[in-house]
């Protein structure tokens, strides 16, 4: 199946390179995205099954290939409007919309082959695609700052993942110490009880700061936010949630083959500080930022943070990182739809320029307040409820002042964010003349708010389905 | 200089690799000749004429200093090995890849140019190639292919890009990228 | 009742006690005994003038005052005999229905809109709000002495045996006493005597009060007195037969009011800033009472 | 969500009636669709009729709850449980005499002040998208606020709380346009977020120790373990209510977000929301097991001391305000500190197992709680006619409103009266108690412990004595004298059916006053679920508390009656004489009256010379040099708040410095971005090198 996934893919980016009309771009999208649902479903109903060698679909590609085949949905959905008006607002070459569209698809598609790799060389190959076409749609709009944002993004992801793969190098040397030299998962897992600790913690190190640079994460975290600033909405939608899925699972991969040797412990503390980190930078440019898109590239690093504070303390943690991702994804993205058509709505995404959403665009508005509940982890919001099991996790675990920290910290996010979303909701700017306005269009908020609903429902009532997977995904994981 | 270091690379790699499938070897030898000695340093060179980027390098830190950081760093990353032992490797081999890594992230780090920038990131990849000749003999053809594909497409793009910042903004100099922040 | 009777015919003669001894003093005849009152009831007869800022609060205030008085009068007691108004606690309503009654003459004298009324109604809410502290401290610390919680029980369970206990009943009536003239404003507090507006307190607050409202404020002025006067009496007076107890009660009204006329006549108003200072220390005498009854009542070891 | 099993509290008929009448689930059922409904309706209804349909919901989900309500309160507590939901495990629902009584007071409070609020909202006619937001956010405040009630499943219970502060945050924001409005809501909005914060912390310990959120497993805990959680509910429950814990003063929000809020909403919020805060206190109180060490005794002091001081400290502050809403908030605060006084003497008596403070303490908690829901809803109300009037709040500019609003200006002296605990209205009734509780608390308490009471007592008279000072300023320099600026608006929007709702509540003041037995045998059940040997026959040494109770309807009864007679006399006498009727007078000065008038700010000049040292005064004055001054001086006090300003405000300025000192992080140097990586791995091979991590 993933083959002929793959072969048809190919396929159908080649065609979109080739077609310029605007008809047939739209049909191959709405293809491409059959494809990725047909490919999902059949992955659902084939766990464990093993494709072409390198690829398994185990529970964790699975959660995230749902929640990336969702987003894709929405996102070329949204691809479609931010085209439009782009393309009113400022002529773009004809072919550039071909590009764009190509790029999306090879982006979905290599972040479905790192999904499901089985092989962790192949995972990173895959992931360094996903740099490569991340790099071009983030250069759509081709302005400076545009140019700027894609080169810090190009050349910082590559040297980020240069040293993933020395680590992984590492860890294939380590590996092959101990005589094992299928570099599969299944066979690291297993195995990695019997490898050098040292070169494990090497290679660990490395691929958490090489990957850190796709999650999102401290240290490499920068050029995200520079990358979400400038991309397309619908794009920075991506780069924030499925694209840092990618990274968390990389290094979720890389965890759990250390998750049975000595240097668990170890690992949790380099996670536990490297997220209390990012956390903390998070909240430090939350307090000051002046651009909606920064500010949701920074919350984005707070909930990272928060994932792989997660992570390290594990226990009820490991659960709670996985529901924390997926509503997050669903949150972030549809922050990002919302801020497309503020955009289009304002013409600027500073927050000064904007304000009394409430006034001209009220679904849009509702939009905002919902996101504003679901994103700080107020109920009803389901990442309240993935938020308490961390603080859960926390206080078990007797991380007391850790958990103070994070909370402290975690009122000031809350602070940040409700000031300017309600500033943008409710106030009135002073200078702001009515008749520059556009008026909003009511089918782009449809997404958002089946997105946020599902964030409501998942959390009050998750369904048996999920919850097994997620379990199943987490299982071998010490509790 | 690269072109150098891509020809000592292809040696060793023809020294090294002695028990791989021969398409496997094959296909390192061109990536390395080809690529690497030949086709990487005529494209740099290529950039720098129709960039018209100056030869002389404005380093932030002088150097003597860079000398000694880079000694240092040659030196760390044997103790390094030294400190993990039980390994079946010529020790020689760490050595000499980590501290090409090393040099390549020194040379991103205090470098103001964009250029120096991809030449340091070559270097890097160099240093990893290195790595991946110490295992590279058990690693899957297939794999191994996939990796190298990328580093040659992640420089070539990176080039290219190189000629768009220079279209943009007409120096390639990291001062003029550097607009964007907090 | 008898004490409200009693009470009732105390005011007739004790604001002129006062000033006749406060004449005799210094050294003049004085008007007669009955002179205030029969000042009083002219006002009551004359007609009156309101100010044309004033509202219908202005009009009730004086006679809501007036009631409030006379419910407090109901609540003491005459030694072992109860009052109208008698229950364990009593004497915080005693408290709170006078409290009411000031609550109106201060909104009333806001009601004027006179640049001196408000400034009065400042400071009598001041003093009192000062001055509360101290009574309940005291109904406190006898209530801890007598193990009772209303008038009636704690009057009529009052013995003083030891000398201890003479002592805290006399500290006590001295508080009720300077208590009184706190409330009814008079020295070291504020002078009644005085003329000019920004050194009144109680006077300046009716200012824009004529006629009968005028009356019945002044009369209930001698009421509370009466009334304050009553409760120091009845800290003596406990379960005495009446035909030693009426005079008693009279005998210590009288001393009450000559004693009110001596310290008016030696002492001399302070300085409206150092008022409150002093009001508050009724606060911490009330307090040593109490701690001393702990004392007595050797609940402390 | 599977089925629902009901279990009965105890073999009542009409207790077991409902049983058979209600499947749990189709209740919540139907609440929802009917939410949904209404919502709708409210939606695409013309702006005319939402406010109907608005309160049309609150009314029938009042009228539900209230019975249920009314039968735990008159003893069928009723429990029922939606049984093992994936993430809450069980969620019981219980509805027992004290959850009963709070009900009560929400569904009244909640439907007068719609009532009142549909008026108030005429103004607003235009901005129909808003008031649809605002008034499907009325019925979420309802029912969540009912939930908080009802639910004592510890996860389900922070959620319905966080949406009850939620709604009512987005309720204060009506008028969002303005930016102070705004400043206030989010302000609200993180105050409340802490105190969310330290309950999540509770239910968490709680978990964590007893493996189950329903509190009522708060029983099997560990004498260990038993303090430090409920320290944290309590320190919680205490911010929700505006109590002013010394070290910790969150309850800044309250005189900010009042101001801001519609005044219906601010009468709901300071009338029953902060209430819920002390719901949250009584439930603790019971469901956590305080016998050992000495518990009781413990907290009854600790709650005594701080809710003494926050009492002070709030009336201090109230008075020196110059804003009606502001002043209303900070007394708000004060009566916060009675009704924990009233608990803290509960704890106390609970710990020296004396039944009369006990019940005492609990009683006069209970129905002051009552008693300042009405009262200060009835306020605020006023308040809210009052800026209709002149669209001010400012003291110094308003003036002689009772001429122009009578009826208002009645109801805010009914109001103002009964808040200073004065006779024959309510507030005396509850004061009444806790002064006789503490009386007997002397009487029968350690020489220490009553000295402690005495200390009390006196601080509740000081408290009495400045609400007095406070509300006479309020009252005096609002309603009464001459308009200080001439009022915007003529229309005063006071007419009868506008104050309907008012003078309802007036009616309740007013009879609690009159006839307290009657109310007092209402709050029997709730009471005896802490003192369980409770009854009125136990109370004080001589008669038994409804006598006493009895006697004082009869004493305040006379005291009218007394009144009344003597303004009858008055006006027999008084009106056959000559009445004119002439300007005040001024001592001999004719001028400006209105100028010349006592102002708020020199009416409590005295005061705040004595507070001075407590609180912080900032003037600016500007002195007349020269004889005949030229352009006008000025003088103006601005009253902060010192514990804010020292444990709040300063912090955040220290923080916020800390952060900024970061800012260095992204400075857009692709050279540093790398480097952080670098120094990252360097670090953690260095600590790990060192053995640290």
């Amino acid at each position: 199946m993933l083959g002929y996934y793959f072969i048809i893919a190919v396929a159908i980016i080649a065609s979109l390179l080739l077609t310029r009309k605007v008809l047939q771009h739209k049909i191959l999208l709405v293809l491409f995205n059959g494809l990725q649902w047909s490919l999902t479903l059949y992955m659902c109903f084939h766990l464990h099954s093993e494709e072409l060698g390198y690829f398994t679909a185990d529970a964790t590609a699975i959660i995230m290939l749902i929640v990336l085949s969702i987003l894709a949905t929405t996102s070329s959905f949204h691809s479609i409007y931010y085209l439009q008006h782009h393309h009113q607002r400022h002529a773009t070459p004809q072919h550039a919309q071909a590009i764009y569209y190509a790029a999306l698809c090879i982006l979905i598609m290599a972040q479905t082959g790192a999904f499901l790799s089985s092989h962790i060389a192949v995972t990173w190959i895959f992931i360094e695609l996903t740099t490569f076409s991340a790099a071009i749609l983030i250069y759509h709009e081709r302005k400076e700052d545009a140019v700027e944002a894609t080169w810090k993004y190009l050349f910082v992801c590559s040297v980020a993942l240069t040293l993933a793969f020395t680590g992984i190098l590492f860890l294939s040397i380590s590996a092959q110490a101990s005589g094992t030299i299928d570099l599969s998962y299944r066979s690291l897992v297993n195995h990695a009880a019997t490898f050098n600790p040292s070169w494990l913690k090497l290679s660990f190190l490395l691929i958490l700061v090489g990957y850190s640079a796709k999650m999102g994460l401290f240290p490499m975290h920068t050029v995200c936010v520079d990358a979400h600033t400038v991309a397309p909405p619908p794009i920075s939608a991506f780069i924030s949630t499925t694209l840092m899925n990618v990274g968390f699972v990389a290094i979720f991969r890389m965890y759990s083959i250390i998750a049975s040797t000595s240097i668990l412990i170890w690992a949790n503390h380099v996670l536990i500080l490297a997220g209390t980190l990012s956390v903390f930078v998070a909240v430090v440019y939350l307090m000051q930022v002046h651009h909606f898109k920064r500010m949701f590239a920074y919350s984005s690093l707070e909930n990272m943070g928060l994932v792989a504070i997660g992570l390290g303390v594990g226990g009820i943690g490991y659960y709670a990182v996985f529901l924390h991702l997926i509503f997050h994804s669903f949150t972030k993205a549809s922050m990002f739809y919302q801020i497309q058509q503020v955009h289009h709505i304002y013409k600027s995404y500073l927050i000064k320029n904007t304000g009394n959403y409430f006034k001209y665009y009220l679904p849009g508005a509702v939009v905002i307040l919902l996101s504003f509940i679901s994103i700080t982890g107020i109920p009803p919001s389901g990442m309240f409820f993935s938020e308490f099991m961390m603080f859960r996790a926390l206080f078990e675990h007797q991380y007391y002042i850790l958990l103070i920290i994070v909370l402290i910290l975690l009122s000031f996010t809350i602070w940040a964010l409700g000031r300017n979303f309600f500033r943008l909701v409710f106030s009135t700017p002073e200078d702001l003349d009515e008749s520059r306005l556009d008026q909003g269009d009511p089918v782009q908020s449809i997404s958002q708010y089946v997105l946020l609903g599902l964030v409501i429902y998942l959390g009050f009532n998750p369904p048996s389905q999920m919850v097994a997977l997620i379990n199943e995904a987490i299982k071998n994981l010490p509790f | 200089m690269l072109a150098v270091q891509g020809f000592l690379l292809f040696l060793l790699a023809f020294i090294q690799l002695v028990n791989v499938t021969i398409l496997n070897l094959v296909f390192i030898l061109l990536e390395t000749l080809v690529f690497k000695t030949i086709a990487l340093p005529l494209f740099i060179n290529y950039i720098i004429r129709k960039n018209k980027i100056t030869r002389e390098t404005e380093p932030f830190v002088s150097y003597f200093i860079s000398l000694l950081i880079i000694t240092a760093a040659i030196i760390g990353s044997f103790i390094l090995v030294q400190q993990i032992q039980g390994l079946g490797y010529d020790t020689l081999f760490f050595v000499v890849a980590l501290s090409t890594l090393f040099l390549g992230l020194y040379v991103i780090i205090s470098r103001g140019k964009l250029l120096t920038h991809i030449m340091g990131y070559v270097v890097l990849e160099n240093g990893v190639f290195i790595l991946s000749l110490a295992v590279g003999n058990e690693m899957p053809m297939m794999v191994n292919t996939g990796i190298l594909i990328d580093i040659f497409v992640s420089v070539l793009v990176m080039g290219i890009f190189i000629n768009k910042i220079g279209d943009v903004f007409n120096n390639s100099d990291t001062q003029a990228i550097s607009q964007m922040k907090d | 009742m008898t004490s409200l009777i009693l009470i009732l015919v105390v005011t007739l003669f004790f604001h002129g006690l006062v000033f006749r001894t406060k004449s005799l003093l210094s050294g003049r005849q004085g008007p007669g005994l009955l002179q205030p009152i029969k000042d009083i009831w002219r006002q009551l007869r004359k007609g009156a003038v309101f100010s044309d800022t004033s509202t219908i609060i202005f009009r009730i205030a004086p006679g809501i005052y007036f009631a409030s008085v006379l419910t407090a009068v109901l609540c003491v007691p005459f030694g072992g005999i109860p009052g109208l108004i008698s229950f364990p606690g009593d004497f915080v309503f005693f408290a709170y229905a006078l409290a009411l009654g000031k609550f109106f003459m201060i909104v009333a004298a806001m009601d004027t809109g006179s640049s001196f009324e408000g400034m009065g109604a400042s400071r009598e809410a001041h003093f009192s709000m000062l001055a509360e502290p101290a009574f309940f401290t005291i109904m406190g610390s006898l209530a801890l002495f007598t193990g009772q919680l209303s008038f009636r029980d704690i009057f009529a369970s009052l013995h003083f045996s030891s000398s201890f206990s003479i002592a805290m009943g006399l500290l006590a009536a001295m508080i009720l006493l300077i208590l009184a003239m706190i409330e009814n404003s008079r020295m070291p507090v504020d002078d009644p005597r005085t003329h000019l507006e920004l050194t009144m307190v109680h006077e300046v607050m009716i200012l824009d009060n004529s006629g009968f409202d005028l009356g019945l404020i002044l009369f209930t002025t001698n009421l509370k007195f009466a009334l304050f006067g009553a409760l120091a009496a009845n800290l003596f007076i406990n379960t005495f037969p009446l035909f030693i107890s009426i005079p008693l009660f009279l005998a210590v009204e009288a001393i009450f009011a000559i004693a009110i006329g001596t310290v008016e006549s030696f002492v001399a108003r302070f300085r409206m800033g150092r008022n409150p200072q002093f009001i508050f220390t009724i606060t911490s005498y009330a307090l040593v009472v109490f701690l001393f009854v702990l004392f007595i009542t050797g609940r402390s070891s | 969500m599977e089925g629902a099993q009901i279990i009965i509290g105890n073999q009542w008929a009409i207790g077991r009636l409902y049983i058979y009448m209600i499947s749990l689930l189709s209740l919540i059922a139907a609440a929802t669709i009917v939410f949904l409904i209404g919502s709708i309706c409210i939606v695409i209804a013309p702006v005319k009729i939402k406010a109907g349909i608005a309160l049309s919901l609150v009314f029938i989900y009042g009228c539900g709850s209230s019975l249920l309500a009314y039968h735990a309160l008159t003893g069928a507590p009723l429990e029922m449980v939606i049984a093992d939901t994936t993430l809450f495990g069980d969620i019981p629902l219980r509805i027992d005499a004290l959850s009963a009584f709070f009900i009560l007071i929400i569904n009244f409070t909640l439907f007068t002040g719609g009532l009142y609020g549909a008026n108030y909202m005429r103004t607003y006619r235009e901005q129909k998208a808003n008031l649809s937001f605002h008034w499907i956010l009325f019925i979420i405040f309802h029912l969540s606020m009912l939930a908080v009630c009802v639910i004592q499943n510890g996860l389900a219970f922070l959620v319905a709380w966080e949406i009850m502060s939620l709604s009512s945050m987005l309720l204060v924001i009506f008028e969002h346009y303005k930016p102070e409005t705004l400043r206030a809501g989010v302000n609200y909005l993180i105050q409340m977020h802490v105190s969310v914060v330290l309950l999540t912390l509770g239910v968490i310990g709680l978990f964590t120790h007893t493996g189950s959120f329903d509190f009522a497993a708060a029983g099997q805990l560990n004498p260990a373990a038993v303090l430090p959680i409920f320290a944290c509910f309590f320190v919680g429950f205490a911010l929700k209510a505006g109590l002013n814990i010394g070290i910790l003063p969150l309850n800044t929000w309250l005189p900010q977000a009042h101001p801001a809020a519609p005044a219906h909403i601010s009468g709901m919020m300071s009338g029953v929301m902060i209430k819920l805060g002390i719901y949250g206190i009584l439930r603790m109180i019971l469901l956590f097991p305080l016998t050992e060490n000495q518990n009781y005794l413990r907290i009854g002091w600790a709650l005594l001391g701080v809710a003494a001081a926050s009492g002070i400290y709030g009336i201090m502050l109230a008075i020196i305000q110059h804003n009606l809403k502001k002043l209303l908030a900070y007394s708000s605060i004060e009566n916060i500190g009675i009704i924990g006084m009233g608990i803290g003497l509960g704890l106390i008596g609970l710990g020296m197992d004396n039944v009369m403070l006990a019940s005492a303490g609990f009683l006069s908690a209970l129905l002051h709680t009552l008693n300042h829901a009405l009262f200060k809803s009835l306020l605020f109300y006023t308040a809210g006619t009052v800026y209709h009037a002149t669209h001010s709040l400012k003291m110094e500019s308003l003036g002689g409103l009772f001429k122009k609003i009578p009826q208002t200006a009645s109801l805010f002296l009914l109001g103002a009266l009964a808040i200073c605990g004065f006779p024959p209205f309510n507030g005396f009734i509850s004061e009444f108690l806790l002064y006789s509780g503490l009386y007997q608390g002397i009487l029968h308490a350690s020489p220490v412990a009553s000295v402690l009471l005495m200390l009390a007592i006196l601080s509740l008279v000081l408290i009495g004595g400045l609400a007095l000072l406070g509300f006479t300023k309020a009252f005096g320099v609002v309603f009464l004298g001459k308009e200080r600026q001439p009022l915007s608006s003529d229309n005063t929007g006071e007419t009868f059916g506008n104050l309907l709702p008012l003078y309802v509540i007036g009616v309740f003041i007013l009879s609690i006053g009159l006839f307290p037995s009657a109310f007092v045998r209402l709050l029997s059940q709730p009471v005896a679920l802490f003192v369980p040997q409770f009854s009125f026959t136990a109370f004080t040494s001589g008669s038994t508390l409804l006598g006493t109770l009895q006697h004082v309807s009869w004493s305040v009864t006379g005291l009218i009656a007394m009144s009344g007679g003597v303004l009858l006399i008055r006006h027999f006498i008084t009106s056959p004489r000559l009445q004119s009727v002439s300007p005040t007078w001024g001592c001999g000065y004719v001028g400006d009256a209105a100028k010349m008038q006592y102002t708020a700010n020199s009416f409590v000049r005295m005061y705040r010379k004595l507070a001075e040292s407590v609180l912080l005064v900032q003037r600016t004055k500007v002195e007349i040099k020269e004889v005949f001054p030229q352009k006008i001086m000025h003088y103006e006090t601005h009253i902060g708040d010192i514990l804010e300003t020292n444990l709040i405000d300063q912090p955040l300025v220290w923080t916020k410095r800390l952060f900024a000192s970061f800012h260095f992080l992204q400075n857009g140097k692709i050279q540093n971005y790398i480097l952080y990586g670098i120094v990252f791995m360097l670090t953690v091979a260095l600590l790990t090198w060192l053995k640290l991590l």
